[in-house]
């Protein structure tokens, strides 16, 4: 019962010639069974494939060209098409399906190595300002990579430390739960984890830790302000409201 | 040295094709390796275990009917000769000879009849559970690795159209790239003034690692820490074993995880395991 | 005329329930396009597609699961099949065709010996301590080999045990299920036969077969050897090595 000439999705494969069938179903055998090992390879290859290629691998004797058309007008109407560029042979999504490839499109970005490194250390060490952030990793932060880190959604600004400057506190956000698929943030593995891990070497000085993140993200540290309307116009998150007169 | 490692692999299964193996790619790096003259090759071995796996596939029957008495005479003989010519073994190994060694024991001397420690067909059931389990593991591995493999017998699209993205954010990155980013970076800076420091003593660690692994063995009164500091340890090495040994078994007693008695001074130490399981100390700062 | 199930390429669509067929033509019209639209996303990826990512882009009120399935039944004989990996879906060639396609395979690297053991633990036993790893095999873990498979994307670290010290467990992931054609976790090969025989726990169960001990513990059974005092160093295992200096 097709309703629609749109939606019929594969020829029925015995709707092929009555004759050749008849003749010689030794012959439509090996046929059907060439057309699975060619729709194989031509799925399979990074690039479209050229019918001599397949002639290649195909049993000795098969008509390729034939296999070929005939896989072509198999897929003729479903999702995807087999095309014909040059002398090749490809798969592609259908044409008319095209708004529905493109709709989502979004480039995903790989964190830097710097970036990364950043994110690690607001994760363990968090709340953490700029300045230890910079002290643990040994080298000066580039202003771009915490822009970075912030775009991400995984790390926010927590606060201020009450201290001289009174710097920001950065932390991590749910999102970032979320994305490492972590339930909390004490299940970030500790130090006897990360050697047992193999990540880090079995022989850290006696001296070396690794700090255990807070058990609630969201809680103010002892020494730490929350953010107010005043410090977000400051660092350039809440544009300054006009004063309507 | 390579070759004799490849020698033990070849015989591992005599007669017999051994697929599995071949699968396997060559281990690297050599283990127990260490500054003494001379070493023991238990290369083609993945411990204790595996090391009586092999010996049990050697007595050519079934695993449920080994014998586990001559399996455990045959594993103590081998490390009796590596100690006279003062070889040396990884721990492990010597944990597995200490058990045996109690294991025989339990085997050959007639059951009293107050007697709480377990039997020794108990524990020598034990064993034979052990070995199957790895053994049953071991052949899993072989049935994942023999599989159809994507990228290897199975292909994925080969020109893929790169439109469907699912993740919410632009940013992707997984737990593994964030941990070895934290590592690296943290070592880094700790490593610079870094030394390795000698072990002359067993540390408070070492002996609660074993105590605590041994203690999954220990489902009754038993008096391990004989064999245990037998086999551990060095003469000269033993009166810090004896102490660091004692000092931990006090510590596992106090989380509840071990509970000792004995009935006079100097008479053997009885043990078992407790209620609660071991903190596990790799934890602990 | 299907002279072999092996070669029946496509399911013809006319085979559909024709109860549905007949009273709601509309819907079936609907669902072979949401069934169009599916294999081009699907196909569209070398990736796994989830059922969720999946059921945003088909048209609202398509039951996913129907249209794959169907999908599913389609493709079960051509040369590339849908197969279903968790909660994704993937495009891949067909496992028969193995020995036309590993012409083309990628040189892939060998896991050590102890890697393949320890994945295949993690695997059945999951979630699995790294302490308990090591209980099963008896041995410590050498560096480099949880490393290793974490490396591959294979095993993954999945949360803490609620236990004291809350040790981190381990489990395998989705790629890990890609790569080894499994559906699931459950179709791990052997699976229910280990799990009866008891050898998936991490304590000896009260009903593992205990064999009968003979009388006398040193009395050989029936089918016993003695054992010779095997040669060590003929197995290879005792070879004193002279450290050249």
């Amino acid at each position: 019962m097709n309703e629609s000439a749109n939606v019929v999705p594969f020829r029925a494969e015995e709707k092929a010639p009555a004759a050749e069938a008849h003749d010689a179903p030794a012959r439509s055998v090996a046929f059907a069974e060439a057309k699975r090992m060619a729709e194989a390879l031509v799925f399979a290859s990074a690039e479209p494939v050229s019918t001599r290629a397949l002639a290649e691998r195909l049993p000795e004797g098969t008509d390729v060209q034939a296999v070929m058309e005939d896989l072509r007008s198999d897929y003729a109407r479903r999702g995807v098409n087999l095309v014909r560029v040059a002398d090749c042979w490809a798969f592609r999504t259908a044409g008319d399906l095209a708004f529905l490839m493109s709709r989502q499109a979004m480039q995903q970005k790989k964190l830097s190595r710097a970036a990364l490194e950043m994110l690690a250390v607001i994760a363990y060490h968090q709340p953490v300002t700029r300045a230890e952030i910079e002290e643990i990793r040994g080298v000066e932060t580039s202003k771009g990579t915490l822009d970075t880190l912030l775009e991400t959604g995984w790390v926010r600004m927590r606060g201020r430390r009450r201290t001289p400057g009174r710097p920001v506190t950065y932390g991590t956000t749910t999102e970032f739960l979320d994305h490492f698929g972590l339930e909390e943030l004490r299940d970030l593995p500790g130090l006897e984890e990360l050697k047992g891990a193999g990540l880090l070497s079995p022989r850290m000085p006696s001296n070396f830790a690794v700090p255990q993140p807070p058990a609630d993200a969201d809680a103010l540290g002892e020494d730490e302000d929350p953010l107010t309307d005043v410090d977000l116009e400051e660092l350039g998150l809440l544009t300054p409201r006009v004063e309507d007169d | 040295m390579a070759e004799a490692a490849k020698n033990a692999a070849d015989r591992k299964e005599p007669g017999k094709p051994i697929p599995m193996e071949k699968l396997w790619a060559e281990d690297g790096a050599g283990r127990g390796v260490s500054e003494p003259a001379l070493t023991v090759d238990v290369d083609g071995f993945e411990g204790p275990l595996d090391l009586l796996l092999h010996l049990a596939r050697n007595q050519k029957v079934d695993l449920a009917r080994i014998s586990v008495l001559a399996l455990a005479e045959q594993y103590l003989a081998f490390v009796e000769r590596v100690r006279r010519m003062r070889l040396e073994l990884a721990a492990d190994y010597l944990v597995m000879a200490a058990w045996l060694a109690y294991l025989k024991s339990r085997l050959l001397i007639p059951r009293q009849k107050d007697d709480e420690e377990p039997s020794g067909e108990e524990m020598a059931a034990l064993l034979q559970f052990r070995l199957k389990r790895l053994e049953a593991m071991r052949d899993a591995a072989a049935r994942l690795v023999n599989r159809n493999r994507l990228g290897r017998d199975v292909f994925a699209r080969g020109m893929p159209e790169p439109v469907l993205v699912e993740k919410k954010s632009a940013y992707s990155a997984t737990l593994y790239d964030l941990l070895t980013a934290y590592a690296a970076q943290r070592q880094r800076r700790a490593i610079t003034n870094v030394q390795i420091a000698k072990r002359g003593v067993w540390s408070l660690k070492q002996a609660r690692d074993i105590l605590a692994r041994m203690m999954g063995e220990l489902s009754d009164w038993t008096a391990l820490d004989r064999f245990l500091i037998a086999y551990l340890t060095r003469p000269e090495e033993r009166v810090t074993a004896v102490a660091s040994t004692f000092a931990a078994s006090l510590e596992l007693v106090r989380e509840g995880a071990l509970e000792i008695r004995q009935s006079a001074p100097f008479a053997p130490l009885y043990m078992r395991g407790g209620s609660k399981p071991p903190i596990d100390n790799r934890e602990m700062p």
